[in-house]
């Protein structure tokens, strides 16, 4: 039992150290993801999509995830999430810069299309929605197989409204499958605002009525964050079944290069975002706590810089794609 | 008369419908506040307001059904899919649904509806926007397949698909919107749906074509016409009802023809074109029928050196146009 | 306020007519039904599907509505809604006989694939579950132009499967429109059961999720069901927005003449079935509270056996449709 | 060697590779324990257990989505779709994700999956339980086509389609799954996919079909034979990968050319098929390529008049046959 003056991660067994890990891998996510930004408005990158903002609930899902075991049906937000997971820097810029070894489609996606097999994260689409029965799928399968793996899916709130999405959660209930869908909820599909998108405050409430466990979480509060992805984990492990969890967060850019939030969202609530930074908010607590001081902070940022600088110079002296390539790889003998 | 934009065509029919007939209405995703993802509802919602310039939830087989329902109620709902690559979800409803209204309640229902939705590449979209569905949908009794080419066509062909009695599926080339500027008439016309254009006369082979590649077409045909190579180009415009006669006269004039489309070459809808040529001109042929379309690769890939040799370009349907004249 | 000895129905405000009416409509239906499967035997009626055992929830729904005003997308169980409604029996077998006048679809749709526009029934399809959605559409035109109609629509159980049926429930709550969606739940999809459907009790849990009232109800029980769905459609006329009705019945006959749902079903089951005609139940209340004589009740039956007859002589021998008008209403230039 | 049904071949090639190999399980509506809708899978719940013969929720789209997800973590799934007609909601599943898998992760992913769907008129099934959907598929790069006709290629066909590492849709004609009988042989084989069939040779035109049509060309050819007119029937078996030689062969032989398909005329397969012999055996062609399918209305009607108006019959097949002979 946590006594009053345990700190909040010794209370969930959280070492230091992880805690360390967890931040570096926010920060490095948030310098890699603002770099291709400035990529873009170099003319480098044609598209961006980001993950600013929802760093909190991603990293804390892949800290409880074991990568290579575990999987990972990602939507196009979830850069952080890969990164923790192991994808590198530079295999993210090779997509940014649409080069042909870009692991995750030889630049035939968009970036941000993540699919790396060695990593399990399994390759995603554009459309918004397919992921979440895909990782049923999986689960499924790994239910029948024995196999002691859990499918993570993630997904925006607009993405909830999807047919695919209610047809999954109804899968998973059914089968009380170790699968956990994380909803990523920003408040806003593109321009479209929650009120439009469903009639509720949250989507966590849909979970009873699929017999899968529900949780409602501040998704910019990573040690929040964590715990309920743990308690979902151990969950699926004990094959108690499926956790739909619901994390708010913020979404700090436009939906993408192509979008401009200033049209449809009012400037104070744009200035408003900036007070839920989840970076800040752990750098914070970290603080607080004596787990880092400002010149490891200092130190963390600077090696997060460098990596990001070694990750775009490589990647951007790479090859680009061969044309006659285009024919490769439609059918496994071609 | 003004040079505007097919993206303005596009706007202004819809505009001026909306103001012409309250029961016009318009849905789809971020097509309110933003104006839609390529700006073309920009504006409705201030003079229009939520109800009818709807926002939706992103479940597009939703965005068709419901318009579907609403048809049924006695409105004229414009749907707007954000991206042709996203029409798959709504396929059911748009195939099985809005297409059979009429035919499955032997004429006691009707479902007046446009599905509007940008589609094709050469901008950067890579697998997931940049695809051709055309064929899909051309294929299925009960719809009305539109894809206009030029911004007088886009609004008058527009009008008329707004104020057809059945459902019509309306595909603007999203590489035209801003790139192909023209002339469109002032004031209110519509341009009946089923009826080919002639963009350029010719003698020596007919060539047929719609959205980019009609344009694509035109360039080729200007190359040819240096090597004294007159190519007739027929922008077919409206897919379904498809304007046979202008077809097969061009055909019956050339006795050549060239089928170009931007599609995956197995199953696009210019096999049907050619088909319709081998077996309604053959005596008229004196040459096989060629066609020209992107490769059975999947969809055009995001970098540019493959993008580029999906898409089939001036050069490419140029060097197919010689060869053929040349047979 | 009811008094204990207040009758159901009086507390209900429904007068013995009413009664009347509704239960002579169940018989009509029961009437028509069996008599269809007996075509079917006769090799008279190439495919029937049945209503039997959902006659209360629809009867119910159908008394609380104005037919002619309020929409009704139906499903293929949907003979007593309809007849209620007031389709007539010939109507009925006109499509049963495959035949040219058949109204609902020319006998182009098998028979039990409802459709009259002076009725306000919208055409159907068999693809499960696209109907929830039409009816959403409708309720957002009603609200649209002002009108003061209700959207009704049923479905099975099975049918809350479908993706479809979750983005109607979703555009329902959020704009609280006047739309009411009907689950007649019989515990099966042709030979899937239920716990292999959904993994919970009833979807009347999912309404919550979406911002709109949910009931669960003994569709077997004509009072209660009319009960729930009367307080639906009030909501719905207030502006109050939208209801999910789960309503519990049993499937009597096997899914259509293709099935035999003995292959399936425990034959333990299939008797129990019987204690649960919903006929049965609101006759015996009729005579309990004196609403009905035996001697009504037999005039009755022998009336819609008459009527039956009547529709049965009538439809078998109307013309069937010419070959040629294969080709019409493609279009309607055409 | 034994005669079976094409049902029987099916529900053989099932059991066999189920048993041969633990990764292959089956799952869609019914296919448990009632055996599914027309019993192909009979026998299987008792033989496998229910998490290898899973009945699944009414909700088509996550029956292939499932399954894909399923492929990708090491089993081999093969969903059945209740009717052919059922499976527009699954239509984004297929198209934009199986069917992409691999090409979308440049090879590092793949999606062995087999997708069956009875198709096909003729047995009351009325609007939405009698149609043909191969051409949406046969379009899609990334997908294989397969329609097997006869019992033993039905077998055959299945496993090879199983053990296939790419996403096969597997459509099989209902009105065949009894009325068709043949010899099946005994013990393990797999037929390639790929390979057209020559059912029967001839010298004076070439007929192309598949599924329930290759046997109405049969009877017609037989009914040409006493005539004099010897007719090649081609049942093309798989659409994709399609056998171009042997079309192209056949016609360089005969030098006519009949596409038959159930279908609607526009935009069907049959388009394809005439507009690469329009295209590729143009020189050999001594006459117009002719189509024979079923016109442009929504669907097959459930009553019988008009059912029978809309199914290409082997009479209106002959009488195809006997003009194309005599041009
Ligand atoms: C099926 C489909 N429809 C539309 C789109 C276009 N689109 C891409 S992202 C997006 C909004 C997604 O919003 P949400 O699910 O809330 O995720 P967020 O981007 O806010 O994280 C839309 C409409 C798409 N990719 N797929
Ligand atoms: C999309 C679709 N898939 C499959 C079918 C085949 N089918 C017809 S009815 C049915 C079961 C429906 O079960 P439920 O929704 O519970 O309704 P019930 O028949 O039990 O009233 C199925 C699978 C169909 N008509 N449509
Ligand atoms: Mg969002
Ligand atoms: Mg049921």
């Amino acid at each position: 039992m946590a006594t009053a003056k345990e700190t909040r991660h010794a209370a969930l067994g959280l070492e230091p150290d992880r805690l360390l890990t967890m931040y570096r891998q926010m920060v490095l996510a948030r310098a890699v993801d603002r770099r291709m930004w400035v990529l873009n408005r170099q003319g480098k990158a044609p598209f961006v999509i980001s993950g600013q903002g929802h760093e909190a609930i991603q990293v804390a899902a892949a800290n409880c995830m074991r990568p290579g075991i575990d999987w990972l049906c990602p939507y196009y937000r979830d850069l952080p999430f890969c990164l923790a997971l192991g994808m590198t820097a530079r295999e993210f810029m090779l997509a940014v810069f649409a080069k042909a070894d870009d692991p995750n489609s030889g630049a035939r996606q968009m970036p941000s299309h993540f699919g790396i097999q060695r990593l399990r994260i399994i390759t995603s689409s554009s459309v918004v929605g397919t992921q979440v029965v895909h990782a049923v799928g999986v689960a499924y399968a790994s239910k029948m197989r024995g196999l002691d793996e859990v499918s993570v899916t993630c997904i925006g709130d607009g993405g909830t409204s999807q047919g695919d999405w209610h047809e999954s959660m109804n899968w998973a209930g059914i089968h009380k499958l170790p699968f956990i869908c994380i909803v990523q909820d920003n408040d806003y599909a593109i321009s479209v605002p929650h009120r439009l998108q469903m009639g509720v405050d949250t989507v966590a409430r849909r979970a009873e009525g699929y017999g899968v466990a529900g949780e409602a979480v501040d998704g910019g509060d990573l040690l929040a964050s964590y715990e309920a992805m743990r308690r979902a984990v151990e969950r699926a492990r004990a094959g108690q079944g499926a956790t739909l969890i619901s994390a708010k967060v913020a979404r700090f850019t436009s939906h993408s290069s192509d979008d401009d939030q200033r049209r449809y969202r009012p400037q104070a609530e744009l200035e408003a975002l900036l007070r839920r930074d989840p970076i800040e908010r752990f750098r914070n607590y970290l603080l607080d706590e004596g787990v880092v001081s400002e010149a490891d902070d200092e130190r963390i940022q600077q090696e997060c810089t460098a990596e990001v600088d070694e990750a775009v110079t490589g990647a951007e002296a790479a090859e680009s794609p061969r044309p006659e390539d285009l024919l490769k790889h439609v059918y496994a003998d071609g | 008369m003004a040079e505007k934009t097919l993206l303005q065509g596009i706007r202004e029919a819809l505009g001026e419908e909306m103001e012409r007939d309250e029961r016009v209405w318009v849905l789809g995703e971020d097509v309110g506040k933003k104006g839609g993802v390529f700006l073309v509802t920009e504006g409705l919602y201030d003079r229009f307001g939520e109800a009818r310039v709807l926002d939706t939830p992103l479940a597009e087989s939703s965005i068709v059904g419901v318009a579907i329902g609403a048809a049924m109620n006695g409105t004229l709902p414009v749907a707007e899919i954000q991206f042709a690559d996203f029409i798959h979800p709504a396929f059911d409803q748009i195939v099985s649904e809005a297409a059979r209204i009429r035919y499955r309640s032997n004429g006691d229902f009707s479902c007046p509806l446009v599905i509007r939705a940008p589609f094709g590449g050469g901008v950067h979209g890579g697998l997931y926007h940049s695809q051709s569905v055309e064929a899909y949908y051309a294929h299925v009794p009960g719809l009305k397949v539109v894809i206009p080419s030029t911004p007088e066509d886009a609004k008058g062909l527009l009008k008329s698909s707004i104020r057809d009695p059945d459902p019509v599926m309306f595909f603007e080339h999203k590489k035209t919107y801003r790139l192909i500027k023209g002339e469109v008439p002032d004031g209110d016309y519509a341009t009946p749906l089923g009826k080919a254009a002639v963009r350029r006369e010719g003698a020596s082979l007919s060539c047929f074509a719609w959205g980019l590649m009609a344009h694509y077409c035109m360039q080729a045909a200007e190359e040819l016409e240096a090597d004294g190579v007159s190519v007739e180009v027929i922008d077919l415009r409206t897919l379904k009802p498809l304007d046979k006669e202008a077809i097969l006269g061009s055909v019956r004039k050339t006795a050549r023809a060239l089928v170009v489309y931007e599609d995956n070459l197995t199953g696009g809808f210019g096999a049907e074109v050619a088909a319709i040529i081998a077996q309604e001109a053959f005596e008229h042929l004196d040459a096989p029928v060629v066609r020209v379309a992107a490769p059975d690769v999947p969809a055009m890939p995001f970098n540019k050196p493959q993008e580029d040799a999906f898409m089939p370009s001036p050069e490419r349907i140029a060097a197919e146009m010689r060869k053929l004249a040349a047979y």
